[in-house]
């Protein structure tokens, strides 16, 4: 079959999994939505696997296909049809998108069980691995609009799924008017590439790009930032990034799919999907890379203070895809990319290690109440403790060999760049760092009363509150569910969480430097006129980098160690020296204060004058005021002569003939 | 044999059912003129389906040209193009639940209920229809005896305080515009044969100066009718009153007449005119965009939230037309179909709800009803974000081809009016919130959608969904005549900002 | 000749008599017998002006039948006085004026009239205009339209008077004979009757 | 007979019933006025008739003393009516028109 079949079906069978569950909630019954959804998203991965064979087949040149479906939209000079571009870069993403999708659905469909939203949640959860797929497929830019869009309206609706909370529910829209503003920025920067190009679709764009525009063009520079905009919204970078804390109100799947695996990787998948216009417009690429340095060390440094275990990891995924950002700009596209994957194992399984925990834990979320889990919880230890090496760098995890190839390309840039690398490796300490302490705070230390109940076989059921707020939850809805789902005692939750681990632990090998390069050949063919190839690092450069982040990140972790485990006296009195710096950090540099004060209170004050000021007294009063008052004075005067009075009428009337006949005999003489 | 089409027929079936419901008891006659608002949405359908968009020659179909007011010119014209195809099928889309809720849901005075509403119908259809000048004066006024009616008798709260500012303003406009139709008429004929038909005076030449102030006289009643701010003064009173079925067919197809007959009249007859007026339109058009953004978001009533975001949307329309480009105004077109396609589900449905929530109008009495009505939250979700124009709905299309079609020229105004894209997803998205999510206000019963309800809500739902899908439905069969009415001041516009281009030809 | 002058002028004044009667006297029954005299009068008019036809029916149907629903009318309402100068009114002031104004108007725009033709009796007509015979041709062939229509109306308005003065259930006493009200029925109105 | 000594005359009556009207407060004595002015036109009307000759002038006598007999039954039936709802027989007292 040609690959473009196979992407059809990649994009078929998720639409189709969200049309019948979500027509069919009524009826399907039990479990069954569940299993037809992970079913749909199998069956798409599957495809994906054949998309990939297909590709492989091909000889390398000729391993970019376009298929069309019909056209979405031609008129006055603008053509985009319902085209999807199978490529390495999109079959690869297809596969991870679809891949962690599966396990992440099998996971809800036990951690979701008792959730009254159990249908709507797959259908959701289908919706979005549809709108995804349809994001990494598409073959121009409104189609990759839309998708931009479909996977933010999904991210609202999984955000505000328990939306009987209030917190959920301002999270969602956050999220959503963020996602908004990311979109608004794709269609102006779509619209200055088509201005010069006159084209839509990323083939003619980009072929044309290199001949309208010169190196760092003004309207180049600006399309690429509008682009960047759009990427920063999605991925959560400085500053549009404040809604991704706040989105770990969803459901924990869902932060595990959307906010950590999938979606929030969009924006690095968009640069890499741009990389031609970017390395046509390196000030644009620059402005990338120090936002994506600027965002992973913040996020990092808060990911350190911060106590609640979901938003700890968000702001850890903040950081990696900082990470991915920085790759994808310094021309790192295969590190980047590389990167990409191997977070989106590690950070799903860190997230459903998370849900099981917190699932032991009834719902509460703070670190500072959490502690000796590591006997209760063995299964739910092992991958957790497996998914924050992963994600600290610790030698020959993948992590290691994804993040540390990025900063070797980042230091072989020289220049500036090498400040940014360094910075990256800081950066690196601090999460090996913070790695160490989730885990350590989790799993050891004295047990708990909830893992001292588990270790004697019950699961704890507390009151059920808003872990945000502490208001008490409203049980129509469901929220975690009235039960509690540890993977312990769930085999789906485990069979999801085991190959993560294993591809956790192993996916470095596709990408180690001067042993296996799989995974950057793979990607050849989308990168190879790439004007950087010259500027990859030998690969002893690599293994350097390598080995400088190894050490940074057991240095991380045995200060993590020492700190947490060896001398917790230590760690108050530290806090107390830095106090202010803590603050500063736990209060997540005050972004979100400074938006509240810069935008969203002068709009709300805005509209108050405008309802007070300008509605009632220039519209109400001047406008209709003047216009009712005009028509109200000659009405008023046509009827003060309606006096009702039958003889002022017939004198009237005797008066104007008499005046007729007057003007007559005038006119006769 | 070809299908042939009289839109006399269409237009009147509905004033003819009207009269015969008329000498009928209420009982049966309610269901007559429900019959002939559905046979109007047939005839329209298969005029759809009939309209060939490859056809190249003749744009204007299924034509009547009779003689009506020989003396002044004045013919009785009607046909169809790629301007008023798909607003004659929106008109009738939505007249038929508009009046089937009004058959089953208005118990007060019904007979006279359903005339108006018949009558409303005609007037509309007929404007959109008529292809000459004075008949699309007569019809334009038209409207407005049954909206009088419809809105002071059975109007709710301070109705006369509404009627008598819809009326004044409206009226004003209409008053001002049928100067300006003689006026254009007269002058263009200079002294020779008069006609009001568009096709000639679309041939006529008129001077500079007698353009300009006949395109103020026709703009303020377009700009009334739409509205624009600042011209939006009876909005308020008017959405509050309204009874919803007339507010359904109000907001979503009244307002296109006004916006409309700047395509169909003021761009192809007026070229220097509009031009000359289109950095003034622009800024009107960019400011409706705002304020209507900004007042939607502070609002707290559900109606008036739609109120200000209609002004928003018309605002985008305007920008479209005025961008003199064929993208915009193509896109300004199908953002008249599509917000009439969005806001008349948002009616019913905020209808739904205050009879959910003990009639209340205010968001605050409205909350977390998703629960117990998941359906209507379903409908309510994709109507919703249709409005605030989400990539892959029909709206999306519009507003990027008005976007793409006002950067072309006018770069900054699109910028700024993109703005007004991410205000339309704050107020929009708030209105769902607050009335889905959240606690459940006490009092509120959320009952899920019953039979009418879904009959009027869902079959356009559809429509909105199969249009995202496949816009280029539409696209195909406007962009020849659109480009023909944008073209005259579209070249003006770009000979000012590009004068080399003006050289080469 | 003379004698036309004379019956001109007799019959003329009686008319103007007659009018200045129907607008001068107080009490509406004499209003009536003043119109009376008046109609008479003109038919005389008519006569010198060869409408014989006209002058009959004047007489008959005018003068006598109209007159007499007239009469009926007043004695059923009962014909008050009423003061002749009503208090204030500036109509009632200048009403008289415009009127004579417009009489003096007419009368320039007569005497300077340039038809010549006012000047004349007319023209020579046969002996058989204005009768009965004549005026009945034309009523039955170029103006039948106007006939039917006539009738039309006629027919209409005696519909209409029945409708307009039938007995109303609801508004008005039904046990109490019309036009009589006691003393408490004046000033609270008619009472509600108990069935 | 001149003609223009009855177009006076006719002048003079329908001026005198215009009067009529304009000062008499009495529905009924209103109703006699305009009888007057309606016979001061078809006293207009015969004269010219009989001026040109031709009888048309008569036709539209007759249809006027047709109107007025209309006129008059309805007339005098809104008065019953008024009277038989006990509203004063005044037409001052009579302004439901009022603006």
């Amino acid at each position: 079959m040609n690959p473009t079949t196979y992407g059809w079906l990649v994009l078929g069978f998720p639409l189709a999994g969200t049309l019948v569950v979500a027509l069919g909630w009524r009826v399907l019954p039990g479990r069954l939505p569940g299993w037809i959804a992970s079913g749909a998203i199998g069956l798409s991965f599957l495809a994906a696997l054949g998309m990939l064979f297909e590709l492989i087949d091909r000889p390398e040149d000729s391993r970019a296909l376009v298929g069309t479906a019909f056209n979405y939209l031609d008129t006055g000079g603008m053509e985009a049809d319902l085209s999807i571009l199978v490529d390495p870069l999109s079959v690869f993403m297809c596969l991870v998108v679809s891949g962690v999708s599966f396990l992440i659905h099998l996971y809800s469909i036990s951690y979701m069980t008792s959730d009254r939203g159990f249908a709507r949640f797959f259908a959701y959860l289908n919706f979005f691995v549809f709108s995804m797929l349809l994001l990494v497929l598409a073959a121009n830019f409104v189609l990759l609009i839309v998708g931009w869009a479909f996977v933010g309206a999904a991210s609202y609706l999984l955000i505000s799924f328990w939306y009987r909370r209030a917190t959920a529910t301002a999270a969602g829209i956050k999220a959503f008017v963020i996602n908004v503003i990311g979109d608004v920025g794709l269609v102006i920067g779509a619209f200055l590439l088509f201005d010069a190009t006159g084209a839509l679709d990323y083939v003619s764009v980009f072929e044309r790009a290199g001949e309208v525009f010169g190196s760092n063009d003004p309207q180049l520079v600006a399309a690429c930032l509008m682009i960047l905009v759009g990427a920063f919204a999605k991925s959560a970078q400085l500053p549009l990034h404040t809604w991704l804390p706040d989105a770990m109100e969803g459901p924990t799947p869902v932060s595990a799919l959307i906010h950590a695996a999938t979606m929030v990787t969009a924006g690095v998948y968009l640069i890499a999907r741009c990389h031609p216009l970017f390395e046509l417009a390196p000030a644009a690429a620059d402005v990338g890379a120090i936002i994506g340095t600027a965002t992973l060390l913040f996020a990092a440094t808060v990911a350190m203070a911060a106590t609640d275990l979901k938003r700890v990891i968000a702001y850890s995924t903040m950081s990696q895809i900082g990470y991915m950002v920085l790759g994808v700009s310094v021309a790192a596209y295969g590190a980047g990319l590389f990167h990409l994957m191997t977070h989106a194992f590690f950070k799903a399984l860190l997230f459903m290690g998370a849900g099981s925990v917190i699932g032991a834990m009834s719902g509460v979320q703070s670190l500072d109440r959490m502690g000796g889990f590591r006997k209760a919880m063995p299964f739910t230890f092992v991958t957790f403790t497996v998914g924050a090496l992963a994600l600290a760098g610790f030698p020959l995890f993948s992590g290691f060999f994804s993040k540390d190839e990025i900063l070797a390309y980042t230091l072989n840039r020289g220049g500036g760049y090498a400040v940014l690398g360094l910075v990256g490796y800081v950066a690196a300490l601090i999460t090996a760092f913070y790695a160490g302490r989730m885990v350590f705070r989790v799993f050891f230390g004295p047990a708990v009363v909830e893992a001292r109940e588990l270790e004697q076989g019950t699961l704890h059921h507390g009151e059920h509150a808003n872990p945000a707020t502490g208001e008490a939850e409203d049980t129509d809805v469901g929220f975690p569910g009235p039960e509690h789902h540890i993977a312990e005692r769930e085999w789906p939750m485990k069979a999801a969480m085991a190959p993560l681990a294993v591809l956790a632990v192993v996916a470095g090998v596709l990408g180690i430097p001067g042993v296996t390069d799989t995974f950057e050949h793979f990607l050849e063919p989308t990168f190879e006129e790439s004007r950087f190839a010259t500027t990859a690092p030998g690969d002893g450069e690599e293994w350097l980098g390598l080995a400088a982040g190894g050490v940074f990140a057991l240095v991380g972790l045995g200060a993590a160690y020492y700190y947490l485990l060896r001398n917790p006296e230590l760690r108050l009195a530290t806090r107390k020296r830095f106090a202010r710096l803590h603050t500063f950090f736990v209060n997540k540099w005050y972004f979100d204060e400074i938006f509240d004060a810069g935008i969203v209170r002068p709009l709300r004050r805005s509209g108050q004058f405008g309802r007070t000021v300008v509605e009632s007294t220039f519209v109400q009063g001047v406008i209709v005021g003047g216009t009712v008052g005009l028509v109200r004075a000659g009405t008023s005067f046509a009827r003060s002569i309606q006096t009702g009075e039958l003889r002022a009428y017939a004198a009237l009337l005797l008066l104007g003939m008499s005046g007729l006949v007057l003007y007559f005999l005038i006119v006769a003489t | 044999m070809p299908f042939t089409i009289h839109l006399s027929l269409v237009i009147f079936l509905p004033l003819a059912a009207a009269l015969i419901a008329a000498f009928l008891p209420a009982r049966i006659g309610r269901w007559v003129v429900v019959a002939a608002s559905f046979g109007v949405l047939g005839y329209a359908i298969a005029m759809l389906v009939d309209f060939d968009p490859n056809v190249r020659d003749g744009p204007l179909r299924f034509v009547t040209d009779e003689n009506w007011i020989s003396e002044l010119g004045i013919r009785y014209q009607l046909g169809v193009d790629g301007l008023n195809l798909f607003l004659i099928a929106l008109t009738a889309l939505l007249w038929a639940p508009a009046t089937l809720w009004s058959a089953v849901r208005m118990d007060e005075r019904r007979k006279l209920f359903m005339f108006h509403m018949a009558l409303g119908e005609t007037a509309v259809l007929g404007a959109f229809c008529a292809q000459d000048l004075a008949l699309f004066v007569v019809f334009f006024d038209l409207m407005l005896v049954p909206f009088y009616f419809l809105i002071g008798g059975w109007g709710t709260g301070d109705r006369v305080r509404a009627t008598t500012r819809f009326v004044i303003y409206t009226l004003v406009g209409s008053l001002l515009m049928l100067a300006g139709a003689v006026a254009l008429g007269v002058i263009a004929a200079d002294g020779g044969e008069l006609s009001f038909s568009f096709a000639v005076l679309e041939q006529r030449v008129v001077g500079e100066g007698t353009q300009k102030w006949i395109f103020l006289l026709f703009a303020l009643a377009f700009l009334v009718k739409a509205p624009l701010f600042p011209f939006h003064g009876w909005v308020v009173d008017t959405y509050r009153s309204t009874p919803t079925p007339v507010l359904v067919v109000l907001s979503a197809v009244l307002s296109k007449v006004g916006v409309y007959g700047f395509l169909r009249i003021v761009l192809p007859i007026l070229p220097d005119a509009s031009e000359y007026f289109q950095e003034l339109m622009l800024v009107l058009a960019v400011f409706s965009i705002l304020y209507g953004s900004v007042l939607a978001f502070s609002q707290e009533e559900a109606r008036l939230v739609v109120a200000y975001s209609s002004i928003a949307q018309l605002g985008f329309i305007v920008l479209g037309i005025f961008s003199l480009d064929d993208k915009g105004a193509q896109g300004a077109l199908m953002q008249m179909v599509n917000h009439g396609l969005v806001v008349a589900p948002l009616f019913f449905i905020i209808a739904v709800l205050s009879a959910r929530a003990g009639s209340a109008v205010s968001l605050e009495r409205m909350g977390g009803m998703a629960l117990r009505a998941p359906v209507l939250a379903a409908f309510f979700l994709v109507i919703t974000l249709a409005t605030l124009a989400m990539p892959g709905s029909p709206n999306f299309v519009g507003e990027i081809l008005i976007l793409f079609g006002t950067f072309e020229d006018n770069l900054v105004y699109g910028l700024v009016a993109s703005t007004g894209v991410v205000l339309a997803a704050v107020y929009m998205i708030r209105v769902f919130q607050r009335a889905m999510h959240n606690r459940l206000v006490p009092g509120d019963e959320p009952v899920d959608l019953g039979g009418l309800e879904l009959m009027a809500i869902v079959p356009v739902t559809l429509v909105v969904v199969a249009l995202g899908v496949y816009p280029q439905l539409m696209l195909d069969r406007t962009e020849e005549t659109v480009a023909t009415k944008v073209e005259p001041a579209g070249t003006l516009a770009a000979e000012r900002l590009h004068p080399e281009i003006s050289v080469i030809r | 000749m003379l004698f036309e002058q004379i019956l001109f002028f007799v019959a003329g004044l009686g008319a103007i008599g007659g009018a200045l009667g129907v607008v001068m006297l107080r009490n509406p029954f004499y209003s009536v017998l003043a119109l009376v005299s008046h109609l008479i009068a003109l038919a005389l008019l008519f006569l010198l002006l060869r409408a014989d036809f006209l002058a009959a029916a004047q007489v008959v149907v005018y003068a006598g039948a109209v007159m007499v629903l007239y009469v009926f009318v007043v004695a059923y309402v009962g014909g008050s006085d009423e003061p002749l100068r009503p208090e204030g009114g500036a109509v009632a002031v200048l009403g008289p004026i415009f009127a004579l104004a417009l009489f003096v108007e007419i009368t320039i725009a007569v005497v300077g009239s340039s038809l010549g033709a006012l000047d004349t009796t007319g023209e020579r007509i046969a002996s058989s205009f204005g009768s009965p015979d004549e005026i009945g041709k034309l009523l039955l062939t170029d103006f039948l339209v106007a006939f039917e229509a006539a009738s039309f109306l006629l027919l209409v308005a005696a519909v209409g008077a029945v409708v307009l003065a039938r007995k109303r259930r609801g508004l008005e006493d039904p046990e109490a004979a019309p036009g009589v009200m006691s003393a408490h029925e004046a000033i609270s109105g008619p009472k509600e009757v108990a069935r | 007979m001149n003609t223009s000594w009855f177009v006076v005359l006719s002048a003079f009556i329908f001026c005198i019933g215009a009067a009529g009207v304009l000062t008499r407060r009495s529905p009924l004595v209103i109703l006699l006025c305009l009888e007057l002015m309606l016979n001061a036109g078809n006293l207009a009307l015969i004269a010219f008739s009989r001026m040109l000759g031709n009888q048309d002038g008569q036709v539209f006598a007759l249809i006027v003393m047709v109107v007025a007999a209309c006129e008059v039954v309805i007339g005098l039936g809104i008065i019953v009516a008024m009277y038989r709802r006990r509203l004063p027989i005044d037409v001052d007292a009579m302004s439901e028109l009022r603006g």
